[in-house]
């Protein structure tokens, strides 16, 4: 992207934030009524519909069962259109295949799976709108259908992605920074406990430069986690009081 | 006339009254009988000689897929404690065209003694068994049980490769090493056996 | 479609309420259910829509290209439907599972859009014998509730109505004429989707002729009649669906209770498009 | 992708020569008052029919209307091997196949859309007339193969698969029989080859409302149309009237197919005696 400056003199990206800032991030809790948990999340111009079903049967082939633990299946799925350039196939492909074992393990570390033995879980994660970040969100969705499902899990999983332009660390990246050069770093955390469930990095990045990056991923998960962590409360909230209502009257 | 007793799927054949009752292809609509297969038009009294019995005859093999209560032959392919597997060979004396899969529980095998009961001395593969349909059973195979003394192993083959001669309801002899080998035999029926020999 | 187990007294429960006129929501029986229609949620597309009919919801992506014309039809563009069944739906979409289903109603929708008054095809040609543009109509299924061929074809309907085209500006080299395609997002044609057929599925349940069902009560119809129908009251296609048949009086009366349901719901839906157009709300999607 | 420099490669994609000569419009009826090939509007075309052409398969049946020529295999009922697939109701599954050569221009191999569009189609056509409670578990197959295409190739496939289902001796409740018609402005013909069939489909002005092809399959015992598919743009008045004349015909053609499966049954009653 010649002529084009990620970062400007002034301090900020080629859409208006500052380096450390997120992208607004804008969701909904059980948008559909068949699954079992779904949630929408919007983060800035990524769209992301994620849906669970189960615990079930398992599915196809008793096989697959896992005997002291709940067998976690993913889907991830982009539509054809949700890209700049159609794509020609929803999923299926290297990608979303990679990403589907992605999402498999994170959620795999984070729900408490040896509650449910010999039994399915489904999580299903669709793309709408694709402009970066399309794993994070898509974890970030998950979990928050998972808590609509009320699956027991050991924390919120929140993902986060950074990149490294002109010498500062910048935080949710969108799709152009994403594919103009420089390093990526996806990490998906628990943040209460500050652990990491899931790394990643691609393209070349100075050692010294690694832990800035990570701390700031690391603040934006946090970040994420506050926003989530208090709109489910507040409709948790809102949702007793209702039923509390309801009970009285 | 031959050509005139021939009749096609869904012909009218007659009025479904109390005189008149539907057999064999055929199958009756607001009240009229009609032809459901391409046969001859048979119409024969019944046993006492109150109603017509219409049936259509398609004059070959019957296409014929096993259903509830046959008496089907297969043939023994896997045995274990608790099953034995097997193909479904003819339905009643109708060869089919494709074999079906079977399976025997162990609990099917006889009617007396179920619980103890032991499957390789009752049936080994290769053996060719009677038995009767108890159900459709599951996707993979039907349900068969041999307890009945008309049931069971109807030809052995003995580890020479020789089909054994049965001495009691349990064993059977093998001609050639005068060997004892057990299975559950039957007692075929001589009109069955007539038939096979026919066939 | 989805698995939707009725009990034999469920089944006939349905039916007995048919013969008294009855519902089980309790609309008659040339009645739509609520619809949702919201166009251009999408900006990564040219042209996008979402309908939500009662909880049967569906999202229509529209991107355009520049492709060498078909050399036999010189004269007009093309388009392209693809259907994805999203296992957000239902787990039995997982993997290829959906495709039966997609393939059906893709080919339902190729035939209908197929008369050549469907929509201005000749206005998506860009330089006769050489460019033209191919309209990808990708439809995601987020979820079935019933009725998906209508919902499907409402969708695509609004998703056209909604389509931006860049206006392209043709300059002439000497290798030939450039094509410049213009990425001012103002700068834009639309499409005249008037003649654009929706789809209106009439079921017959018992005695009764019975648009837009619910999930339930196609488990209970043994042959359905799905016709285009478009503003005009013409049919550009028409196909009979399901195990049962149907005696010729009936499907003339289905016909012509489909004309009067699909005109009707042409016109509404114009509409609402319009209306929506000129209110100039921001799209709120999923989030409502 | 690593390309190979020494050899020349050919354009990715390659039209048949057919598709660069515009066929010109065509008049459906001269002014004789008669079509292309000289038959009247409402004339049908001279049907053959044969059951009994494959002896492999359980039935077959084998049709030409005058160039349209389709042969049809049926096998079955058999087990249905694949548990996914596993109903205790019986299952009908058709497989419709244009063969490469059979259009003017070459076919694939492997089944297109519109084969697949077909196949669903003639399943519906054919699954009304079968007595598929008598087969719990078990699946009959149909293949249907379309050897030259001239039009009416769908109702030419519905006649001959019911033939070769009634051949093969599965119980039926009816025989299945089909016609299509084509139309235009108030002119509608019957039996369409194939040159009338894409001549309606590619209208030529805008203004014209009636212009399209339709496809009735009709049990003729039951009296109930078991399948119905419509092409282009028809009022509504059309259709019906359309549909009533496809039944027409249908019924027309019901005493060839009787005749077919009589001589196919004194035929093999001659074989074994």
């Amino acid at each position: 992207m010649a002529g084009m400056e990620l970062l400007s003199d002034q301090g900020f990206r080629t859409d208006g934030r500052k380096p450390n800032e997120l992208r607004r991030i804008r969701f909904k809790k059980g948008v559909f009524k068949q699954a079992d948990g779904s949630a929408y999340l919007e983060q800035g111009n990524t769209k992301v519909l994620a849906a669970v079903y189960g615990p079930h049967e398992i599915r196809g082939g008793k096989g697959k069962a896992l005997h002291d633990q709940l067998l976690i299946n993913c889907q991830y799925s982009m539509a054809t259109f949700s890209t700049q350039d159609r794509k020609r196939r929803p999923r299926g492909d290297r990608k979303s295949l990679e990403m589907t074992a992605h999402l498999k393990q994170t959620f795999n570390a984070v729900i408490l799976t040896e509650l449910y033995p010999k039994v399915q879980l489904d999580i299903y994660v669709e793309v709408l709108q694709s402009d970066g970040g399309n794993y994070c969100a898509s974890v970030n969705a998950a979990t928050l259908a998972l808590i609509d499902a009320g699956i027991p899990m050991k924390d919120y999983v929140i993902a986060c992605s950074g990149s490294y332009i002109r010498d500062t660390p910048v935080v949710d990246i969108n799709n152009l920074e994403e594919s103009s050069a420089g390093a990526e770093i996806i990490m998906a955390i628990l943040p209460r406990c500050e652990q990491i469930v899931f790394i990643e990095m691609n393209s070349r990045l100075h050692e010294d430069h690694l832990s800035p990056v990570m701390d700031q991923v690391m603040t934006g998960c946090k970040d994420i986690f506050n926003i989530l962590n208090q709109q489910v409360r507040d409709e948790l909230c809102k949702k007793s009081a209702q039923d509390r209502i309801v009970d009285s009257g | 006339m031959a050509t005139s007793r021939i009749c096609v799927p869904g012909q009218r054949l007659n009025r479904a009254d109390d005189k008149h009752i539907g057999g064999k292809g055929t199958y009756s609509r607001n009240g009229f009988i009609y032809s459901s297969v391409l046969g001859y038009w048979e119409e024969r009294p019944t046993n006492d000689n109150t109603e017509i019995l219409i049936s259509v005859h398609t004059g070959e093999t019957q296409t014929v897929i096993p259903s509830i209560d046959d008496i089907v032959t297969a043939r023994v392919t896997n045995v274990n404690p608790r099953f034995c597997k097997c193909e479904i060979l003819s339905v009643g004396t109708t060869p089919l065209c494709d074999v079906y899969r079977g399976l025997v529980r162990k609990e099917d095998v006889r009617a007396t003694e179920k619980d103890r009961v032991e499957m390789y001395r009752c049936f080994r593969p290769g053996d060719i068994i009677i038995a009767r349909v108890l159900s459709l059973g599951d996707a993979q195979s039907y349900i068969l049980g041999t307890a009945e003394n008309e049931l069971g192993v109807a030809i052995g083959m003995s580890e020479a490769g020789v089909s054994m001669v049965p001495v009691s309801w349990c064993k059977m002899q093998c001609p050639k090493t005068l060997n004892e080998e057990f299975r559950k035999v039957a007692k075929v029926r001589p009109e069955y056996i007539q038939t096979v020999h026919q066939g | 479609m989805t698995d939707v187990d009725l009990s034999e007294a469920e089944k006939t429960f349905i039916l007995h309420s048919m013969q008294d006129n009855f519902r089980e929501d309790g609309r008659g029986c040339e009645d739509f259910r609520h619809m949702e229609v919201e166009t251009g949620l999408i900006s990564n597309t040219n042209g996008s829509a979402r309908v939500r009919l009662a909880s049967t919801d569906i999202l229509v992506g529209v991107k355009v290209q520049l492709v060498p014309v078909d050399p036999n039809k010189p004269n007009v563009g093309r388009i392209e439907f693809f259907l994805d069944c999203s296992a957000n739906a239902t787990p039995a979409f997982e993997g290829r599972g959906g495709e039966g289903l997609a393939s059906e109603i893709t080919a339902m929708l190729t035939r209908a859009y197929s008369c050549p008054s469907a929509i201005d095809y000749p206005s998506l040609c860009v330089l006769p014998g050489q460019q033209c543009w191919l309209l990808y109509i990708d439809v995601l299924l987020l979820e079935c509730g019933g009725n998906l061929f209508d919902a499907v074809s409402i969708a695509v309907k609004s998703a056209l109505f909604n389509l931006r085209i860049p206006n392209v500006t043709m300059t002439k080299d000497e290798g030939g004429i450039e094509l410049d395609v213009s990425d001012d997002p103002f700068d834009f044609k639309r499409l005249d989707v008037a003649g654009a057929p929706i789809i209106v599925t009439v079921n017959k349940i018992g005695h009764f002729h019975v648009v837009d069902a619910s999930e339930k009560e196609e488990v209970c119809s043994l042959a359905r009649l799905m016709l285009g129908i478009t503003e005009k009251g013409t049919v550009t296609a028409m196909k009979k669906e399901g195990s049962g048949s149907l005696d010729t009086d009936s499907i003339s009366e289905m016909i012509e209770s489909a004309k009067k349901v699909g005109v009707e719901l042409n016109k509404c839906l114009l509409n609402i498009l319009m209306t929506e157009e000129g209110q100039e709300v921001k799209p709120v999607g999923f989030l409502r | 992708m690593p390309t190979d420099t020494r050899r020349i490669s050919g354009p990715e994609i390659s039209h048949s020569p057919y598709d660069y000569c515009l066929t010109p419009p065509i008049d459906l009826i001269g002014a004789d008052k008669k079509r292309l090939d000289g038959r009247l509007p409402a004339q049908l075309r001279p049907l053959f029919l044969r059951a009994g052409v494959i002896s492999q398969a359980r039935g077959s049946g084998y049709i030409e209307v005058d160039q349209t020529k389709v042969i049809c295999a049926v096998y079955g009922p058999r087990e249905v091997l694949r548990r996914e697939d596993f109903s205790l109701k019986g299952q009908l599954t058709c497989d419709f196949k244009f063969t490469t050569f059979s259009c003017r221009l070459r076919r694939q191999h492997q089944q297109d859309n519109q084969e697949k569009d077909l196949s669903v189609q003639l399943l519906e056509a054919l699954e009304p007339a079968v007595c598929l409670q008598k087969y719990p578990k078990s699946q009959i197959n149909i293949y249907v193969t379309v050897l030259q295409n001239d039009g009416s190739a769908l109702s030419a496939a519905i006649i001959c698969a019911s033939l070769a289902l009634a051949s093969a001796g599965i119980e039926m409740y009816d025989l299945v029989l089909a016609s299509s018609v084509a139309m235009r402005d108030a002119l509608t013909i019957v039996d369409p080859t194939e040159r009338e069939e894409e001549a309606v489909l590619n209208k030529t002005h805008k203004a014209e409302l009636n212009a399209g092809s339709m496809t009735v399959a009709f049990l003729p015992s039951i009296n109930q149309v078991s399948a119905i598919s419509s092409d282009g743009e028809i009022l509504c008045e059309t259709l019906t009237k359309s549909m009533r004349l496809c039944v027409e015909n249908c019924l027309k053609l019901y005493p060839v197919l009787q005749q077919a499966l009589v001589k196919h049954r004194l035929d093999k009653q001659a074989d074994t005696s």
